[in-house]
């Protein structure tokens, strides 16, 4: 089902010889069929969310389009295309384990279980929201379940490498997961990061979302390799490229990589092909793109429906449920958005220091 | 990001125009790729997309891909490579997205663009320019809203130039250009006039469609007042003008500096002016402490601090991240309300 | 360097002792670890080393290789190791070996382990301490001379400490080490205390062998006078002290204020001393600028111009890169030369 | 008589199909005996040059030791025990070519041909230094051979880019050599640097000096790979390691690395095991160094020397004559050095601004 290339030409590090056998993704059977309707169940709520959102975003912003007005203001990246990614990572983490998103985090944050209705007030800028609407949706902080993001590109990686290191000081088997666009692994944060992860053998899966696009810049226009895992040799750690936005081969790699990290065997690196549904951030007109015909059809959830629903696992009913269900996740954390009061501005300088 | 903006101009249409900033900046860009083959722009999301910000809309298409460059997310790469080709005789104008990106490749710019001049002795020239996004209000948060004027100017090896008007973005991009050191040139966004983002009237400005310098390191007075010097910088200009308008009618005759460039500063301009005036207010959308109000006032005391016949007020954005909510942003601004109410405190 | 120090002591031996700025460092660094478990301390050669400038001598020795950790030349992925392992409860202490290497890890500095506090709404914290050597005077050229504290100071969401003293080194670093707030720790190769580098007598100094903590953001009257007020930090300290020992002679009685942090700045302080004297001088081995010398003199000027009686002077490093050979590095420094003549300027 | 690993399991990159071809190293028979005596000559006249500086040093630096006394004050970083890297190198550039050093350049600049007396007066600061006296021992620029360092680690990478590509764009065929440490390749730069360099086929030559330490942090406890060259295939260019310090294998290598980028066909990557014989930089203890006790017998000198007496292309006279004409050309730089003024300070802020 999923086209998987493997890097294992990789040297073993000096002491890390059992490297070459946890880099072998599992490719065996079915999953079982509470996980695959898990997995979609998770990707419809995401994508509800980023239509809600999207629809929210634009809502009050005409006629024209002012980037500043309305109910959610700034710059806004969704994530629509890329479920596959954090719904097939995200199962095998627990609340204690961390998660660093990018510029484009909502689908990561949900999937790791980011207080949903805080989350929404952060973005929408209230005083309920995760930062009090200090941070909005490049810069959401959930530390019950030890989630963040950054919206500078490759930087959110090395904060993660910290993270492990504290879960392993304090001896527990706790991971980090560390999230970057294929744009992002250009960027000297990530080729420190991998280093000192696999030199130190910390706790670390990173996770390439290859959705082909830098804002306007093609993978081939910003990218010598055609395939990062090769970035995973190059720093003595296993990696896997899974070529087709599948989120059952996201499943299965993570499991390894996250269960690599568990036991004490250190980072690996997961790269995904997946796809930008929509623009690099709401109001791209994506002139550049040529790929702009083919994009719908590539969407990865009605064709994960299709096959689970091919497959028996889910009926007409199940998805109706599943679709209902994320409706009203996603309209309860807009209602508490909503209901929370906009920040004091004569707080504005609150937080500055403990 | 939303509306594609026209491609510059390409001949020599009946000066001057009424040009956006951004349209300006591009005029002044092409018009130097024309003059000189060694001028290449180069940066992310420049080419196809034409800058984030509208600072290369239709490069691309004149000039082609060679000399206008979609560049991988790598700052401390492309920002060497600047420097290198310089070094080797060529002009590169050099984009960083946003100017709070700088701690990327901050030791490309201040460890090496900026320094190899002087430990050559001289006997290296590095003509880049480097341009940059800057500024708030809109919401962007606290890693995309930043000036940061007062971090590059503070830090010796460059000249940093900040245009407010339509006329002087073009004006000081080819002086940028031209000039033989390397040249941080910061473009507000609020200022571009781009048709997705709040403006003011004086966000579209004449420009005169023949090549001209505007001189770095000379600051204009952008309004003649008797009462009060307001000194700054960028997209506040513009509102400091709004202001010194509206006290007009109450009888507070503002003068407006406009400083146009840090380094070099223009001292005397601001001497000059504060020794009619008395008053000084700094105007400031960079952090409040150890940046360029402080300098602006520094440079009045130490000349002679009885020119300043009240006590000096700075508005600027206080000593925290620039927090996202738009409340909370609005109040660390120095917006229209906050620049008001300095200039009737120094009045008294 | 050449010589390896002394590891710091392990008991209480009978207080105080005189130490260098070096081992008092060590011995707040090593008291912390002793008392609290998750800090620890991570950079380049730190370990077995003992820090290029003995700001670590013996740690390794005492606290073992989990606790004292060389580190990859990878500045970026370290300084966001410590701050993800301060959100998550660890206290590090990162060392940035040379204050001038700031550029290749700006990004992780002032983006994000100065910026997650606020921008999560004050529900992360990040305990981090980075240390990192500043200053010249011993020919390592302009990018391994520079002190930097203005660039820091002038980005929110960070503490700037600056010890001059060795008890206030030891002070200043158990404080740092428990204050929730991220805070940098800037401390001067020349005042170190090394057996290979120049010395003035005042490296050494008494320091107290219990643990204590000196309050961050408290200037400290290392010198009490009368006539002119010298408001400096760091290793400038150790001049103005030298220079106004000499000038006591000559009948002027020169106040030094040692700012010990710049964040938060301790403006009272300033203010206090220049209303007695009415005569200021500022005395920063940093660049000129935009920087600590200008933020003092608006401080002074903002809250009332009329307080200075005489244009206030600067010292500090012209806005060029440092140079390389001793008599043009000398020149540019802040020596006590410039500082007297600026002294004898002020008085007339 | 070279150990080479070479990687050639990187993917080919999108346009660059010529390039497992070309990674290949030469590994045919012997060179030219007047080939061999240069490269010979060469590493004679670094040796003499760094014991030179080093002895000027530290002459003046006694009782005690004060890093900023002396005729020559600062830190000190010498090469001896890694001339087989510069003289391997540097033979197939031309004046034309760039070559970017690091913050441990001297031998780099002499095997370039930057102008010894000039680079002897800058490390004295004096007037007449290449910097006049501005720059150091880090800061070396010689425009006439395109020659530059920094020292700042891997830092010095990204401008050798430029100078390609300038060059290419000028329509010559000039190359640039950007030099590195081992320790440097763990540094955000070194990526970044490879991967644009690879993407714009920009004929740049990356050399990594690996002398095993990064001060006194070793290889194993800064790198988690074995092999460099891993990172060229991270990066889709070649590159080779060579194992042994061996000056005709960088030599061979370093020609077909040259060639390739001349030809158009973009970067490659040549990692060199080499040797620190003495300290991180003058006044370095070294007392972390377990290998001290070995160090003397792996000087690359005495060995190549020994083999090309053995091979009969050199005789005890040639020797002799090689050492007095380095000898000769060394006490010429230090006389001009130590002729040359010192720069006046009131000229202290020159240079500040064209
Ligand atoms: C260091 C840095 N450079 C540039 C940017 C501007 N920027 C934001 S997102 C982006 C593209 C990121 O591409 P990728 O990593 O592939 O992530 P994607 O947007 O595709 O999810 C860029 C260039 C930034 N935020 N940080
Ligand atoms: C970015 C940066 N970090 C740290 C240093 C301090 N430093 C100077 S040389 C050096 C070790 C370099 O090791 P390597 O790259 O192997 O070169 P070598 O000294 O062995 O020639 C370090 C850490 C620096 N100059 N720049
Ligand atoms: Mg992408
Ligand atoms: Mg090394």
């Amino acid at each position: 089902m999923a086209a998987i290339s493997q890097s294992d030409h990789s040297q073993s590090d000096h002491s890390q010889s059992d490297y070459s056998e946890a880099g072998r993704p599992e490719t065996g059977g079915p999953l079982d069929a509470s996980v695959r309707v898990d997995l979609y169940r998770m990707m419809v709520l995401i994508r509800t969310y980023e239509e809600r959102i999207r629809q929210e975003y634009h809502a009050d912003k005409t006629p024209g389009f002012d980037i500043g007005a309305g109910k959610i203001p700034g710059e806004m990246h969704l994530a629509a295309g890329q479920e596959p990614v954090a719904a097939g990572v995200c199962p095998h983490l627990r609340p204690s384990d961390a998660l660093t998103a990018t510029h484009r985090p909502h689908h990561l944050a949900i999937a790791h279980g980011v207080d949903l209705a805080k989350m929404t007030a952060e973005i929408f800028g209230r005083q309920g929201g995760l930062g009090h609407g200090r941070g909005g949706h490049m810069h959401l902080f959930d530390p019950a379940v030890h989630f963040s993001c950054s919206g500078i590109v490759a930087e959110g990686l090395p904060p993660a490498l910290g993270q492990a290191f504290a879960f392993r000081h304090r001896g527990t088997d706790s991971v980090a997961v560390a999230v970057t666009g294929e744009g992002g692994a250009n960027q000297g944060a990530f080729h420190e990061s991998l280093n000192l992860a696999s030199l130190w053998r910390l706790p670390v899966v990173f996770v390439i979302e290859d959705n082909e696009w830098g804002i306007s810049v093609s993978r081939r226009a910003s990218t010598s390799v055609e395939d990062n895992s090769l970035r995973a040799a190059a720093n003595a750690m296993p990696g896997v490229r899974i070529e087709d936005n599948d989120v059952e081969a996201v499943y299965r790699a993570a499991r390894t990589a996250v269960e690599r990290a568990r036991a004490g065997h250190g980072p690996s690196l997961i790269e995904v092909h997946t796809l930008r549904l929509w623009g690099h951030f709401e109001g791209d007109p994506q002139t550049y793109r040529p790929d702009l015909a083919t994009v719908e059809e590539r969407d990865p959830i009605p064709s994960y429906r299709r096959l689970l629903v091919e497959a028996g696992v889910l009926d007409e009913a199940g998805v109706e449920r599943i679709a209902e269900e994320a409706a009203t996740k996603v309209e309860r954390a807009v209602e508490f958005a909503l209901a929370s009061p906009e920040p004091d501005p004569s707080t504005a300088t609150a937080y500055a220091f403990e | 990001m939303t509306v594609v903006e026209e491609p510059a101009a390409k001949a020599s249409p009946p000066p001057p125009r009424r040009l956006t900033m951004a349209k300006a900046m591009v005029e002044g860009i092409a018009a130097e790729m024309e003059r000189d083959p060694s001028v290449f722009y180069m940066g992310e999301d420049v080419g196809a997309y034409g800058g984030i910000f509208s600072s290369t809309t239709g490069l691309l298409e004149r000039f082609g891909p060679e000399r206008v460059r979609d560049t991988p997310i790598s700052e401390t790469a492309f920002m060497g490579l600047a420097t290198g080709a310089a070094v080797e005789g060529m002009r590169p104008i050099v984009e960083l997205m946003f100017a709070d990106f700088f701690g990327v490749c901050m030791d490309q710019i201040y460890n090496h663009m900026a320094k190899i001049h002087f430990e050559s002795g001289g006997n290296v020239k590095v003509p880049v320019v480097l341009t940059s996004a800057v500024g708030g209000g809109y919401s962007d948060g606290a890693q995309h809203s930043q000036c940061l004027w007062g971090t590059f100017a503070h830090l010796p090896g460059m000249k940093v130039v900040i245009p407010s008007t339509p006329a002087d973005a073009k004006g000081l991009m080819i002086s940028a250009i031209r000039d033989d050191n390397p040249v941080i040139y910061l473009f507000h966004k609020g200022a571009m006039g781009l048709a997705w983002m709040a403006k003011t009237r004086r966000a579209l400005g004449d420009v005169p469609s023949e090549s001209y310098e505007t001189p770095i390191g000379k600051a204009a007075v952008a309004r003649p007042g008797r009462d009060v010097t307001v000194v700054t910088v960028s997209l506040s200009v513009h509102y400091a003008l709004d202001v010194a308008d509206e006290l007009a009618s109450e009888g507070i005759d503002v003068e407006v500096l406009d400083l146009r460039s840090l380094v070099p500063l223009d001292r005397d301009a601001i001497v000059e002016s504060v020794s009619r005036t008395g008053r000084l207010v700094v105007v400031d959308e960079d952090y409040r402490s150890f940046g360029m109000s402080a300098e602006v006032m520094a440079t009045v005391a130490e000349r002679d601090p009885s020119l300043l016949t009240v006590a000096p007020v700075r508005v600027a954005v206080p000593d925290v991240p620039i927090p996202y909510a738009r409340a909370l942003e609005q109040a660390v601004l120095p917006t229209p309300e906050r620049i008001r109410a300095a200039v009737r405190q120094v009045m008294g």
